[in-house]
């Protein structure tokens, strides 16, 4: 147990940042600059701090560590009650690391209102990463909601044609998820009389019917954030309008937060719901991953192929989330992580052509292979870790799924498993499409290779992409006291239920 | 036949209702609805003197009292509005009153 | 209810005998005297020439000021009556609210005053 | 030794208000035009020496034969309709400097209206309500009308005058009927009678609706709502900044006062009655403030789906709902006088501009300003972390601990489609290409008010216990 | 046959009745003969004879002038609104005339002893402007329409100075019933309330003048300004109405400023010779004197301007009357002599 609040010196480190950014004054060069400093200064602080959080974290553990708990408003109840587990450890790190790198990415794409996008970027950092340390259900809503403000305005600012109805489509959709959720977590307080996430989940004792409702709200908000089919269309546009930095965390830190959920909130809290509902998850899974592949395939757009990519990989995500046994969702977990960074790192790749032809289109583009080698390789890394190829993060998510999915339903692995075919078939066709082929357009003729800026950017992607393929373990260990936990007390509870039906 | 207190009442509901239809289906003077406010303050003033002396206490005398009092400082305020719209306007035809839509 | 209407029936009936002979002044004079009405007779007086435009024009607004300063001061009046009467009842409470009333008043009045609203030119 | 010193101790501030009113009134006509900045900015200060007298000492207690209470309650409900006053009239100086009526009358009347709002605060009998709600009544169909050579101004005075007084007219007719079915006009003999079972008359039940229509038209609840866009667009901007909170407060705190003291044996009965009104403001609220492009008039159905809120508050009739209440009109104040204060902010070329469109680009041209106005948009939008969310969920909370499920659910579904609008705003600040540049804005009251508001909103988003504190003491007021 | 008047609702109608007309008659006699009165009290004043060619002294000229305006031609003009234009000279008249029910002639001598008396006679003599201002809007007629207003405006002004005058005399009775007015101005002639109020006596008077448009307060009349007020239309009985109306009401203010400050029927000095004489006469006589410096008055002074008069009732009757009321609260209520009821 850390004697100092590590949580909260996390969370609140970048809003600190963005305070210093919105004094920042005077010439706009010098703003910029500033702005530009103060946000990656601020942002790997927290990535560095945050790493101290894995080295303390006992991985032994299954219950929540580094908690910390204030009275924040008595009269409702409701406590700033901060705490990671093996599961969400891993999630922080990802946020934390993945904004130094989108703010390095947008170094120089952004020119215009720097200081704004820093601050936003700040700002959704604070809110990121309190969502994943946040063990008060007020408190998680808080942060899962604020997410969205920040967001909207990057989108919004500085996207690209179509932003503004990007922006309010995002906004929108999520937020009226999310009220539903809010209606879901007041009555587990009208239960329970608190917000608190690991009293409720001691004492919630709710009747089926109940926990139906509860787990259909608390779904809306999270099925419409992972995003799960047929709630998923805001993704597309989101991602084809925001920024690069802004798809990255998008499809990084973002999606996860729908996943997470499942894990943290409908599965404990509502544990015969759950399995009530399991097969619904499986359909919409199956539905997302088959068919927003083959949706993929016809895409003329870039950012929108990956993005409809990304719909499937969470759909493999959800799958794992739901088959409730420790593969399941270890596999779950390691997908969201892996697909965290290589889906993060697609995005960048986009974003690094983009930034030079400034356009998205794919029948644009052909034979980088000839003037950008390294692009090229970078390129084709991610897009074979996207792929799964094993000794790749992918794969080591993909494949714990598809083994939890076999133990429950032959069916839905064997579905889910032909998306292994499909995602192959268009990512290699999206590769293929731009980087090989013969240089004949004029317009990139002189496109210049990637400079240092941006291979600082990628490298620990890459790093990072080998390490988890190669040795998955160093992030599995420290989850599986917490995701045993998780599959004990939901088997137990399930058990529970069952001889109280039994019983006269 | 005696008048109870019900014929009072009923009155004051008529006259009551008289007011408020005459505001809203009346469509030429807006003094015209100022004289239909004071009529619905009148009926209710019936309604408080008749129940004062049905049941034999005072109160209702004395709300009546202040009800008359408000309601000339209310005809004063509202003739006072209608003399400093009628000099921006030129009329005050009800059906003029329309700079603002919703 | 009956000792109430023996009260105020003397009343009704001095109404009723004054309407009676107004309406005979008035009928007796209509039938005794020559009605031969004409065009120019009846035309309204206006110093010989033909009325110029409608009578019921705009008018002066000191008209219509004085009629809402009548109107609260005559209601500020009718709280005196019940006042005036039950002092001797009510006591000391009663006399410094009124004061207190009338002080209200008299602010209002000097605001008139100040203002011009008591100036007729 | 005066009989019924004690009745004047516990409307000390009430009176001190009525008489630096009159001083102040007498001091400015002697003046004349010159001492209007004097008068206003004293004007304000009294109104906030008198906020101050409430609680040094706090008393509370009933007096003038139970006409007139004073708790906690009551209190705090004064302070903030005190404090949202004195704010609105310092508010308002560069306005009517601008439109040249810049006269000493304004602050004095708004003090007047103020004094009839603690009046109506105050109320624990059917006259003294009456009393004070027509003091406050009519002092505001005088400021509505107060741009007298302004056409759209004096509109809004004339329509609220008379929508208004038909108001009172309802109020005043439920009033005669709980009189007389009741047999007095106190408070507490009301809420006597209606125990003993008179409550199933008939008469009872229609007096009850119409002093809950007269009320509700006061707090401009769906369906008495709509007078509220003609006279928000209309009246001066500052005026609609009153308007948006004191008499709104006041009026609620009323209703409040009334529905839980006399009329609490009807719980049942009136529980449905506002319920429907609170589900209805809160759908109009949101779905036809989507087409405004007018800020004041989109302001004002901003307030009717806020007031919606508020009234879920109420409907549940607990403790939890009345905190709420509270609550959420302390913040609900802190929002729309940041708004409005920016809208007055905001000219071009030196004339007041007020379209929706007029906002396009601000937050190039204006980078402070714009982004004051989101925190207030989001916040009014309800989305967490900003303190209008905290409003929401008190409400939410209470109103679902009293199993009002269906219109919880209803409400954060407008509370999605209102953030529509609200988000509306942002776009036009934020995403489209600047208009012609609004001026920029000088140093004065405006900006420290929306600055000040704006913190305020940051400190009650990250720490809002001291205001929910605050609410549990005032709803304690209710239930002693 | 004597509880055929005290129980049979009949009876009792009968019985008042033939008391109205007790009252109305020499009424009417009065209104003749004040007009005989006015003139001669003119004339005297400005050293004529007045009439007297018709009749001995001239004493049958008031019949004569009436016989006149009977045989008149009654005109409503055609641009008038008909009805109003008939009934504002009866609402004139009619007002004038009910306001007597409650006049107490004696001690017990009254037509209806209600205990509002003074709220009654107050308002009634407010309804006397509906007379003027439906006469000015229904002739539809710009002189009679400014008139009524000019007359209107004069006589709302000075009712409040009058309110306020009631008010006083109120606070030393403690009742609103006119027979207790004058009961308790019982005693020497100093002990009408005359001399403790003086001032209001007088200011009752100067508004009286006004109530009725008396000079120097005669403007709605003024015949070169306004041609003849609110009555320029008017001719025959609806003018005639119109002119007893305003006697009447001249009598009927006589009446009540005698009953409010000059003891009503009580003898000046009461000790025997004095008190043997009926209340009746007393109180006759009061009214003849009073009505006497009416016709003094209007036989002296000249006329006010309209905004002279408009600042006499608002700037200084007015706030005199406020101080007064307050003064006199005050020394009844420190000094301990509130009337106890």
């Amino acid at each position: 147990m850390s004697s100092w609040p590590i949580l909260s010196l996390i969370t609140f480190l970048p809003l600190v940042g963005a305070l210093f950014c919105l004094i920042v004054n005077g010439p706009k060069e010098a703003v910029d600059r500033n702005c530009r400093s103060v946000a990656i200064v601020t942002t790997t602080v927290t990535f560095l701090i945050s790493l101290l959080l894995w080295v303390r974290f006992d991985p032994t553990k299954a219950g929540f560590q580094f908690e910390e708990k204030v009275a924040w408003v008595p009269a409702l109840n409701i406590g700033y009650h901060a705490g990671i587990d093996g599961i969400s450890l891993f999630f922080v790190l990802l946020s934390t690391l993945l904004t130094p790198i989108c703010i390095l990415a947008s170094w120089e794409s952004i020119k215009v209102r720097v200081k704004e996008y820093m601050i936003a970027f700040l700002v959704l950092e604070t809110f990121m990463v309190g969502m994943f340390c946040a063990l008060d259900l007020a408190l998680f809503y808080v942060f899962f909601e604020g997410v969205l403000i920040p967001m909207f305005l990057i989108i919004g600012v500085w996207g690209g044609k179509r932003r503004v109805y990007a922006a309010f489509k995002f906004f929108l959709y999520t937020l009226l998820g999310s009220v539903l959720m809010l209606l879901a977590i007041i009555a587990v307080y009208w239960q329970v009389g608190t917000t608190d996430l690991p009293t409720a989940m001691e004492k919630l004792n709710l009747p089926f019917t109940w926990q139906c409702w509860l787990w259909l709200a608390f779904f809306a908000s999270f099925a419409v954030k992972v995003p799960m089919w047929p709630v998923h269309t805001w993704l597309p546009d989101a991602h084809v309008e925001a920024p690069t930095a802004g798809s990255v965390i998008l499809a990084g830190v973002l999606l996860k937060m729908g996943g997470y959920g499942f894990l943290r909130f409908s599965i404990p809290l509502f544990p015969e719901a759950t399995q009530y509902f399991a097969p619904l998850v499986f359909g919409l899974s199956i539905v997302a991953v088959i068919y927003t592949s083959l949706v993929a395939l016809v895409q003329e757009d870039m950012k929108k192929l990956i993005a409809y990519s990304s719909v499937a990989h969470m759909g493999f995500v959800t799958i794992g989330a739901f088959v409730m046994n420790m593969q399941g969702v270890q596999g779950s977990i390691f997908q969201m992580l892996s697909h965290g960074i290589v889906s993060a790192a697609l995005f960048l790749c986009v974003g690094v052509v983009y930034d030079r032809m400034h356009t998205r289109e794919i029948a644009a583009y052909g034979g980088l292979v000839h003037r950008m080698p390294r692009y090229a390789f970078t390129f084709l890394f991610f897009t074979l870790a996207s792929v799964g190829l094993p000794g790749l993060s992918g794969f080591v998510g993909e494949f714990l799924v598809l083994l939890g999915a076999f133990k429950v339903n032959t069916w839905v692995a064997f579905l889910a498993s032909t998306s292994l075919i499909l995602g192959a078939a268009y990512a290699l066709w999206l590769y293929r499409k731009i980087v090989f082929g013969e240089l004949t357009k004029d317009s990139l003729k002189g496109i210049l290779d990637m400079n240092k800026r941006e291979i600082a950017i990628f490298l620990p992607l890459i790093l990072l992409t080998i390490w988890m393929g190669v040795y998955p373990n160093s992030f599995l260990d420290p989850m599986a006291p917490a995701v045993d936990k998780l599959v004990g007390d939901y088997q137990a509870a399930l058990k529970l239920a069952r001889t109280a039906a039994l019983a006269p | 036949m005696t008048i109870g207190l019900g014929h009072y009442l009923t009155v004051a509901a008529v006259l009551f209702t008289m007011g408020i239809l005459g505001i809203f289906l009346n469509r030429k003077n807006v003094i015209v609805i100022l004289m239909c406010v004071e009529l619905m303050l009148l009926a209710v003033n019936i309604n408080l003197v008749a129940f004062s002396v049905f049941q034999g206490n005072v109160v209702g005398q004395v709300f009546a009292m202040l009800v008359l009092t408000v309601a000339a400082a209310e005809a004063a305020i509202g003739l006072a509005i209608l003399v400093v719209y009628f000099r921006n306007r030129g009329t005050i035809a009800v059906e003029d009153i329309n700079a603002m839509k919703g | 209810m009956e000792a109430l209407l023996r009260e105020y029936l003397p009343i009704l009936i001095f109404l009723g005998l004054a309407f009676g002979l107004v309406c005979a002044m008035l009928g007796g004079s209509y039938l005794i005297a020559r009605q031969n009405p004409n065009s120019e007779k009846l035309s309204p007086f206006e110093c010989g020439f033909a009325p110029f435009d409608d009578a019921r024009g705009q008018f002066d607004v000191r008209f219509y000021l004085v009629a809402i300063l009548f109107i609260i001061f005559d209601l500020e009046v009718a709280f005196l009556f019940p006042w005036a009467v039950a002092l001797g009842d009510i006591g000391l409470f009663g006399f410094w609210s009124m004061m207190l009333f009338l002080g209200v008043l008299t602010v209002g009045f000097i605001y008139e005053w100040r203002k011009g609203a008591l100036e007729w030119e | 030794m005066i009989v019924g010193l004690e009745n004047w101790a516990l409307a000390r501030p009430e009176l001190f208000l009525a008489a630096a009113t009159a001083l102040l009134l007498i001091y400015g006509v002697v003046r004349g035009e010159i001492a209007t900045a004097f008068v206003s900015v004293a004007t304000a200060v009294a109104l906030l020496v008198t906020a101050a007298l409430l609680f040094l000492p706090y008393r509370e207690g009933t007096a003038f034969a139970s006409l007139f209470i004073a708790d906690r309650l009551t209190a705090t409900m004064k302070a903030l309709v005190l404090v949202g006053s004195a704010v609105a009239i310092l508010m308002s100086r560069a306005y009517f400097e601008q439109a040249k009526a810049w006269r000493f009358e304004y602050p004095l009347v708004v003090a007047l209206a103020t004094l009839g709002m603690m009046l109506m605060i105050s109320a624990n009998d059917l006259m003294a309500l009456y009393v004070g709600l027509e003091l406050q009544s009519l002092a505001l169909y005088v400021i509505a009308a107060f741009q007298r050579d302004s056409v759209r101004s004096t509109e809004a005075g004339v329509k609220y005058f008379v929508l208004g007084s038909v108001a009172s007219g309802m109020l005043l007719f439920g009033s005669s009927l709980i009189y007389g079915f009741c047999g007095g006009t106190a408070f507490v003999q009301i809420s006597g009678a209606l125990a003993d079972g008179r409550s199933a008359e008939i008469g009872v039940i229609i007096g009850l609706v119409f002093v809950v229509a007269g009320l509700a038209f006061k707090v401009s609840a769906v369906p008495f709502h709509m007078w509220t866009p003609d006279v928000y667009e209309g009246a001066p901007t500052p005026v609609t900044a009153l308007f948006a909170v004191a008499p709104k407060i006041a009026a609620m705190s009323l209703l409040v006062s009334v529905l839980m003291g006399p009329f609490k044996p009807l719980f049942a009965q009136w529980q449905q009655i506002i319920v429907v009104a609170s589900v209805f403001s809160m759908a109009l609220g949101a779905f036809a403030a989507l087409r405004q492009q007018n800020i004041k008039r989109l302001m004002a159905y901003s307030s009717i789906g806020n007031v919606g809120y508020v009234l879920l508050g109420v409907a549940s009739g607990t403790e939890k709902g009345i905190q709420a209440v509270v609550f959420y009109l302390a913040i609900y104040m802190v929002m729309t006088l940041g708004v409005f204060a920016t809208i007055l902010m905001m000219k071009r070329r030196n004339i007041m501009v007020e379209e929706v469109s007029d906002l396009a680009g601000l937050a190039r041209s204006q980078p402070m300003m714009a982004f004051g106005m989101l925190i207030f948009m989001f916040s009014l939008a309800g989305i967490p972390p900003l303190a209008g969310f905290w409003g929401k969920l008190y409400i939410f909370m209470a109103a679902v601990e009293a199993k009002l499920f269906v219109p919880a659910g209803l409400g954060v579904l407008a509370s999605v489609v209102a953030s529509y609008y609200y988000l509306r705003i942002v776009k036009v600040m934020y995403f489209d290409e600047p208009a012609e540049a609004i001026d920029r804005p000088s140093f004065g009251v405006n900006r420290v008010v929306a600055l000040v508001a704006a913190f305020l909103i940051a400190i009650f988003s990250l720490v809002p216990q001291p205001l929910s504190l605050i609410a549990e003491a005032a709803a304690k007021g209710l239930f002693q | 046959m004597h509880t055929f008047f005290t129980t049979n609702w009949l009876g009792i109608a009968i019985l008042i009745l033939l008391q109205c007309l007790a009252v109305t008659v020499p009424l009417l006699l009065a209104v003749a003969y004040m007009t005989y009165a006015d003139r001669k009290i003119w004339a005297s004043i400005q050293l004529r004879r007045g009439p007297n060619v018709v009749g001995p002294f001239g004493l049958l000229q008031p019949m004569a002038d009436g016989l006149k305006l009977v045989l008149k031609e009654t005109i409503i003009p055609s641009s008038a609104n008909g009805i109003l234009f008939v009934i504002a000279p009866m609402i004139a008249f009619m007002t004038a005339l009910v306001a007597w029910a409650v006049v107490p002639f004696d001690n017990g001598w009254v037509i209806a002893d209600i205990n509002v008396g003074i709220l009654y006679l107050f308002a009634i003599s407010s309804l006397g402007v509906y007379g003027i201002i439906i006469a000015g809007w229904a002739s539809n007629s710009k002189y009679a329409f400014l008139g009524a207003l000019r007359s209107a405006a004069q006589m709302v002004s000075y009712e409040v100075s009058i309110g306020f005058v009631l008010v006083t005399v109120l606070l030393c009775v403690g009742s609103l019933n006119l027979s207790k007015v004058v009961l308790a101005q019982s005693g020497w002639f100093w002990n009408w309330f005359w001399l403790p109020l003086l001032p209001m006596f007088v200011i009752f008077f100067i508004s009286a003048l006004a109530e009725t448009n008396r000079t120097p307060f005669d403007l709605p009349m003024s015949e070169a300004e306004l041609v003849a007020g609110f009555h320029t239309e008017y001719s025959a009985m609806t003018f005639g109405l119109f002119f007893l109306g305003e006697y009447a009401n001249m009598i009927l203010l006589s009446a009540l400023g005698a009953v409010l400050f000059l003891g009503g029927w009580h003898s000046p000095i009461p000790y025997a010779p004095f008190t043997l004489v009926p209340g009746v006469i007393w109180f006759a006589l009061k009214i003849a004197f009073l009505l006497f410096i009416f016709s003094w008055t209007k036989g002296t002074l000249p006329r006010y301007r309209y905004d002279q008069l408009m600042r006499l009732g608002w700037k200084v009757f007015l706030p005199v009357s406020l101080a007064w009321v307050v003064l006199t609260a005050a020394v009844l209520q420190f000094g301990g002599w509130l009337p106890k009821p």
